[in-house]
């Protein structure tokens, strides 16, 4: 058990260290977009340090007790993530669903903790995260829904085997409607650029980030790094067939997360009803279509 | 071996003498009352759990009991939920304007209870249902309004009338007024018939979609001490009746191919998504946290019905197992809005905030039942929602996914407002001097918040029970070990995410503690963009808390009370019309309607 | 025939109630109704061949055919008793013209 | 010491207080006292006065009585009930006394005759007897009102019974029972019926034909609101029930169209005491509703509970209406609104008069319960699942306005009111509220007697 523990903390930590250097590779890349340079790739550790090293404020203990919370429960998810389909911490207890929740827990740590800072900024910014979730969670889930009444099984690393069995490919392809619902979904909860109205700098003075700084700050960019290294490994496993190696895994997640910054960059930001009355329109239409074809009529390509 | 019927007795009894001792001193009935309900709870799980009650009756007519363990399963619940709550009298009492008769009231009721889950006769079911109502009608006025006992009565009097039409139904079927024999013999229409009406009393008392105007307005109206018995545990009656329904009867409609599921479960199903996706709706858009979480049992009350409309083991372990978690966590989160009324006499959201400073044990209690009725993985209501979604999922039904997963991701939303805009942000100066409430309150929050806990990390034992039930039922149970839950498509090993969460808590603390100490600034010190601002009012964000959210659907949101306020009017019109047609002032009517008759008969016969 | 002609007065008796507003003419019209039933109820009785009113006199009382003289009992107490109703009816006719001095019924502003 | 004490001592006690008036409700009440000690002594059985007794085995001419567990029961309810209400309202309607005495005699007549127009002569007395105490209200139209339309009604009554005669040549009620089954043909018989049920229908209140009831019982006092709901609902309940289990044969259009009428009846009186805002007219229209339920329960031949029902229904309405009218003369209206927080200070009053209202309702720990459950039982039995569905909804309307007018009653609005009950009120109430109670939770006594205490067929099918 403790050897799994161990082996979890590892994968928890790489997931870190690859998803900060990939995020400094990406704002390399938004920078030639923008005919600029670009900072160091190695810019977002150095941030992370920096802030790491300050002493910063706090408003009591809730205001601590709320990203200690939420840096935990990233970290316990990210213990759980199989990087290729026969690497991971704990054997088949990689469900889909403690994915979907652990996640919460995080979330609700720093929604706590942003409350409680006493910001009125802090608070309407936990709202729009809260009210994005809302509104991409359900398609998200309807798509994995379909994936896993096709699979049997809601286990990640038996959805990878599945699609590397031969004969089926990866979901984006047999559920092509479903990949592009699960692409939609992912950049909602990256919170990349059209979705982005909860952490808004311009509006409310980057959202439930006001109050922090310092460690505390730092703790939640970390935060905020693993749980990217989440979703976009989540939404590898699920549609691009998981990978048999390392290095496949390193390509599709350097792909998948470069595309989803180059779209965010050229975006601009919806207002929050925007976002749900856009998440309810299209996103779930095509999700429900997706899953009648694919289970009542079992046209799967 | 404890007898049911001396129990009972034994209430009925108790409650008198609690009568006499709260017209003498209200701290010292309420007292007895809490021991009253403790010797109950613990005679019952004494005994109970190894299935060993004695259920012959020598002294009460005409009644007769049997034990199951679907019927033990109930009771346990909800005498556990009463003994939680009868912590609350010493304190509430005293300002009600009838209280002397509270506790004898709610004694009788726990006595209606246990008689309910325990007969196996039809019509005692109905006795003790009716006495149920009578009983809990008269404690709800005591709060603040008095409409409330009465809608709370028609709609409850309307699900036990159905009742009533279903139980006669099998009687003219079956010639006998027994629950099992009489359910079994029924078959065809009358089995859609019977069906329906239990459908309709477990909605009624669910406070599922159709029916579900009374609940905001019974619940957020009661007693303070009180609504968290009637959304804890009243509410589980109209889950015991939808078992009733749903697995005994389960009539033979046409098979819906695509989900192999009857026509008539389905339908059930999907008012119950609806009941999940309004009461989400509805939640996330109310003001007043009782009414919030009273809507939060109408959408967990669609979850139970969507469970148990879905015939197979997993989704029946994950409805019996969504019961026991939503018992605890409603009660939980009631009880912690009660402490909080308690001190600040209201429990508007607008006129609350920052009540954890000096309410800290009581916002820890209510986290943690949030965190369980939001489904979240440490606590018991993760457990349930995960073999409810396996069960969807499994039978590929997608509506009702939609509804589930919606319910699911929008009480985060809705249980996170009271926290948000009652518990943190700006510490308003009228709260400044509240206090912590007292000890005795105190331990029944830490009982449910262990309890909270240990049903989401060690689900195994009371998984082990609801096999019994499924087995019971007729069903195959799941196959659960000391950790690990296998549902259709997948495995949980509860203690393990537990676990897990421990360790990377304790990492992130120990990143915390590492580093540098950071300096403790008071809470009006925040960032306000250059304008000072002095009154922390303005800095507490708590009104329309998800204003851009509740714009999308203002409009639609009162239908079904604009729809029974007309169905009142139109009773009301049919009346005047009836006044009008017979009692009218001059006598030509009657002997209008006199010679009306005679003629109408004649007409065929004589002339 | 008798019996037919008692019928429409019974008929001309609620006719009259169906119709009329006023206090006395409803009165009026209980007893027409009474009087037409009272008949009907003296004509039942009635056996053909010459019978004789059921009188038994001292002179010769063997060998006559009389009329059933049951309904003759019957139809005194009716009538006693419809005497009975109508001066009841018209006590209270006079507190009503007393308290609102019009016998018209719909001109009375009393409540229902 | 024979049946026909009981209707001569009073008439001759009514003759005597008019001559006397001081002596008048003394009489009374040594008379009531008297019939009730009485009863116990009489032993069952068919009596006959006017001296043809040796008629025994001929075709049974002359006037008979018959006194049965079923009349028994009926006269030790009305003539108790008589001497409560004239106790307690004894200071204020003093000079009521003899006619008091009249309507005593009036209903034991009717409730022991064996002769259908003996009957008819019973119905009269007590007809004018309660013009006369109507007339208490101070309301002289809707008195007028009602002695037009009862005369209406008897006058058919009398109508329907000579059709009959004409037809069977007899007025003794068993004899006639035993030509209709003999003669078997039921075309003839519809038109005698239909009249007499009709004129019967008059005075049990019964739908079509309770026009008066709006006006006289929606002003009446503490002496007419009991008389009228709770002895003479009563009485002309059992009246009815005996005509409707013997005599009356309902087959084919008949049964169909009083089985509709009556079921209207409980819809209509329900949702009408359901819009109406004054507590009066509440209370009256749900007593409409109720002798509609107790007459289509003897339609359906459901004749013990029935009995049970109007029992329980006379007491209830008895003391609702005690209530209600002493409320409405101290408060002056008998709006619900006007009388908010009528139990605030007098909580005596409040429990008996909500224990008697769930009692009419039908909930649980009390006798209404067990009543209605074993009357809905027996009707499941013969399959009548349709009336009761009807039942049951109108008891959910029922329900929901009564639970309105207690949750007023109790909690006070903004004006503070005061209402005194003197002691004699509060005992009555207690001794009801408990009789109530006490029989709704231990039932066996109820179950003890059946549908046998109504011997009329007995008589008729062994001599």
């Amino acid at each position: 058990m403790i050897l799994n523990i161990l082996i979890g903390i590892g994968i928890a930590f790489f997931g870190f260290v690859l998803q900060t250097s990939i995020a400094g590779i990406n704002r390399k890349i938004v920078g030639r977009l923008q005919k600029r340079h670009g900072p160091r790739w190695y810019q977002e550790f150095i941030d992370i340090f920096k802030l790491l090293s300050k002493r910063s404020i706090t408003h009591g203990w809730i205001f601590d007790f709320g990203v200690i919370m939420a840096l935990g429960g990233i970290i316990a998810t990210a213990m759980f993530m199989p990087l290729t389909n026969n690497f991971l911490a704990f054997e088949n207890f990689d469900n889909f669903f403690i994915f979907v929740y652990l996640i919460a827990v995080g979330m609700l740590g720093m929604a706590m903790s942003a409350s409680g800072s006493g910001n009125p900024w802090a608070s309407i910014g936990v709202m729009r995260a809260l009210t994005t979730m809302l509104a991409y969670e359900v398609p998200f889930l309807i798509v994995v829904l379909t994936i896993i009444n096709l699979t049997g099984n809601s286990s990640l690393t038996e959805i990878m085997l599945y699609q590397q069995a031969s004969g089926n490919n990866w979901f984006l392809i047999a559920l092509p409607i479903g990949g592009l619902v699960g692409f939609i979904a992912l950049m909602g909860m990256l919170g990349k650029k059209p979705f982005e109205t909860y952490v808004a700098p311009a509006e409310i003075a980057s959202g439930p980030m006001v109050e922090y700084g310092g460690k505390q700050l730092g703790m939640l960019f970390i935060m905020n790094e693993i749980s990217a290294f989440i979703e976009v490994s989540l939404f590898v496993h699920l549609f691009l067939g998981g990978a048999t190696n390392i290095f496949e895994f390193l390509i599709k997640y350097f792909v998948v997360y470069t595309l989803a910054n180059l779209i965010s960059s050229v975006n601009g930001r919806f207002k929050i009803d925007q976002v749900v009355k856009f998440f309810y329109k299209w996103p779930l239409i095509m999700a429900v279509t997706q899953a009648v074809i694919a289970i009542y009529f079992g046209w799967v390509i | 071996m404890a007898s049911v019927e001396l129990l009972i007795l034994f209430l009925v009894g108790a409650g008198v003498i609690a009568y006499i001792l709260t017209r003498f001193n209200t701290f010292l009935g309420s007292i007895f009352t809490i021991f009253a309900v403790m010797f109950v709870f613990v005679s019952l799980a004494g005994y109970g759990f190894g299935m060993n009650m004695d259920t012959t009756v020598n002294i009460l007519p005409g009644i007769s009991f049997t034990e199951t363990y679907l019927g033990f399963y109930f009771a346990i619940i909800i005498v556990f939920v009463y003994l939680m709550v009868s912590f609350f009298h010493p304190y509430y009492l005293s300002e009600y304007k009838y209280k002397n008769s509270y506790n004898l009231l709610f004694l009788l009721s726990l006595a209606g209870i246990l008689g309910a889950f325990y007969t196996d006769n039809f019509l005692n079911l109905f006795f003790f249902f009716e006495l149920i109502i009578w009983t809990t009608m008269f404690l709800i006025p005591q709060g603040k309004s008095k409409e409330a006992a009465v809608s709370y009565f028609g709609f409850s009097i309307a699900g036990s009338v159905a009742m009533l039409i279903g139980i006669f139904i099998t009687y003219n079927v079956s010639g006998t007024f027994s629950i099992y024999q009489g359910l079994a013999a029924l078959s065809g229409t009358n089995a859609i018939f019977v069906f329906v009406l239990f459908i309709i009393a477990a909605f009624a008392k669910l406070g599922s979609f159709p029916l579900h105007i009374w609940l905001p307005i019974a619940h957020g109206n009661a007693p303070h001490p009180f609504s968290p018995v009637l959304s804890g545990a009243l509410v589980k009656l109209g889950a015991f009746i939808g078992v009733l329904a749903l697995i005994r009867i389960a009539p033979a409609t046409g098979l819906f191919t695509a989900m192999d599921l009857p026509i008539g479960q389905y339908v059930v199903a999907i008012l119950g998504s609806m009941s999940i996706v309004f009461g989400t709706l509805m939640a996330i858009k109310e003001d007043d946290a009782k009414k919030l979480l009273a809507y939060s049992s109408m959408s967990h009350g669609g979850y139970i019905l969507v469970a148990f409309s879905i015939l197979n083991g997993i989704a029946f372990a994950g409805g019996f197992y969504h019961i026991l978690a939503h018992a605890l966590a409603s009660a939980g989160a009631f009880m912690a809005i009660a402490a909080v009324a308690r001190a600040t006499g209201t429990t508007k959201m607008k006129e609350l905030g920052g009540m954890i400073h000096k309410m800290p044990i009581t916002y820890l209690a209510y986290l943690i039942a949030i965190i369980s009725m939001a489904g979240i993985p440490p606590m018991g209501g993760f457990i349930s929602k995960w073999l409810i979604f396996q069960a969807v999922i499994d039978k590929g039904m997608i509506f009702v996914g939609i509804a589930v997963f919606f319910g699911s991701v929008g009480s985060f939303l809705y249980v996170f407002r009271p926290l948000a805009a009652l518990f943190l942000g700006q510490e308003l100066t009228e709260y400044k001097k509240v206090k912590e409430a007292p000890l005795l309150m105190l331990i029944p929050t830490f009982i449910l918040m262990g309890l909270n806990v240990y049903t989401g990390v060690f689900p195994g034992g009371i998984l082990k029970f609801i096999n019994n039930i499924i087995v019971e039922l007729g069903y195959t149970g799941i196959e659960v070990s000391t950790y690990e839950i296998n549902g259709t498509n997948g495995i949980l090993n509860p203690a393990l995410i537990g676990l897990i969460f421990a360790v990377g808590s304790g990492i992130a603390f120990l990143i915390f503690i590492v580093l540098k100490k950071s300096r403790k600034v008071e809470l009006m010190d925040t960032y306000t963009a250059a304008n000072f601002v002095h009154d922390e009012h303005l800095l507490h964000y708590a009104v329309d808390f998800y204003a851009p959210l509740e714009r999308l659907y203002e409009k639609q949101s009162n239908w079904m009370t604009k729809f029974y306020t007309a169905l009142a009017e139109k009773v009301r019109e049919l009346g005047k019309l009836g006044k009008y047609l017979f009692m009218s002032k001059n006598i030509s009517t009657t002997v209008f309607w006199i010679v009306a008759i005679i003629i109408f008969l004649l007409w065929g016969e004589v002339l | 025939m008798i019996q037919y002609a008692s019928i429409i007065l019974f008929v001309i008796g609620i006719y009259g109630l169906f119709v009329s507003k006023n206090v006395i003419k409803m009165i009026v019209s209980l007893n027409i109704m009474e009087i037409g039933l009272n008949i009907f109820i003296i004509s039942i009785g009635f056996v053909g061949g010459g019978a004789i009113a059921p009188i038994i006199s001292s002179t010769q009382d063997l060998g006559l055919i009389f009329v059933d003289p049951l309904p003759q009992a019957l139809v005194l107490t009716a009538i006693v008793i419809g005497v009975g109703t109508t001066a009841l009816a018209l006590a209270f006719a006079k507190t009503i013209y007393k308290t609102y001095n019009t016998f018209e019924l719909d001109e009375m502003e009393e409540s229902a | 010491m024979n049946a026909v004490l009981l209707i001569v001592i009073p008439l001759l006690a009514a003759f005597i207080s008019i001559v006397s008036k001081k002596i008048a409700p003394y009489l009374l009440l040594v008379v009531g006292l008297f019939n009730i000690v009485l009863l116990f002594f009489l032993e069952n059985g068919l009596v006959f006065i006017g001296g043809f007794d040796v008629a025994m085995n001929s075709d049974l001419l002359g006037i008979s009585l018959l006194l049965d567990t079923y009349a028994r029961m009926a006269l030790w309810l009305i003539n108790g009930l008589i001497l409560v209400i004239f106790c307690l309202n004894f200071k204020s309607y003093k000079a009521f006394s003899s006619i008091l005495l009249l309507a005593m005699a009036g209903l034991n007549g009717l409730l022991l005759t064996n002769d259908l127009f003996n009957f008819f002569v019973f119905l009269e007395i007590s007809g004018i007897a309660a013009y006369l105490i109507t007339s208490a209200n101070k309301k002289p139209v809707s008195t007028f009102r009602y002695l037009v339309i009862g005369a209406i009604g008897s006058s058919l009554f009398l109508f329907g019974v000579v059709v009959l005669y004409a037809m069977y040549g007899t007025l003794n009620m068993i004899v006639m029972i035993q030509a209709i089954q003999a003669s078997g043909n039921y075309a003839e018989v519809i038109l005698p019926f239909t009249l007499m049920f009709i004129g019967l229908g008059v005075e049990a209140k019964l739908l079509p034909f309770n026009a008066w009831v709006k006006g006289v019982l929606g002003h009446s006092n503490t002496l007419t609101g009991p008389m009228i709901a709770g002895v003479y609902a009563a009485a002309m309940s059992f009246v009815l029930g005996r005509f409707i289990t013997n005599l009356f044969v309902f087959e084919g259009s008949l049964l169909i169209v009083v089985t509709v009428l009556l079921a209207l009846g409980i819809l209509a009186g329900d949702v009408m005491a359901f819009s109406s805002t004054k507590t009066r007219e509440i209370l009256l229209f749900s007593s409409i509703a109720q002798a509609s339920i107790v007459a289509l329960l003897f339609v359906n031949g459901v004749i013990i509970w029935a009995v049970y029902l109007i029992i329980a229904n006379a007491l209830s309405k008895t003391v609702m209406f005690l209530v209600i009218n002493k409320a409405t003369k101290d408060v002056g209206s008998d709006e619900s609104e006007a009388l908010r927080g009528l139990f605030v200070n007098n909580k005596l009053v409040g429990l008996t008069f909500t224990l008697v209202t769930l009692s009419v309702m039908g909930l649980p720990l009390l006798a209404g319960f067990v009543i209605k459950l074993n009357f809905l039982t027996q009707l499941a039995g013969i399959g009548q699942i349709v009336l009761i569905a009807i039942i049951l909804v109108a008891s959910v309307i029922e329900g929901i306005y009564f639970v309105r007018l207690i949750v007023k009653l109790w909690y006070p609005g903004e004006s503070e009111i005061s209402v005194k009950y003197n002691y004699s009120f509060k005992a009555v109430f207690i001794v009801i509220a408990l009789a109530l109670l006490v029989f709704g939770t231990y039932s066996t006594p109820l179950t003890k007697l059946d549908n046998t205490i109504d011997t009329v067929m007995e008589v008729v099918n062994n001599g």
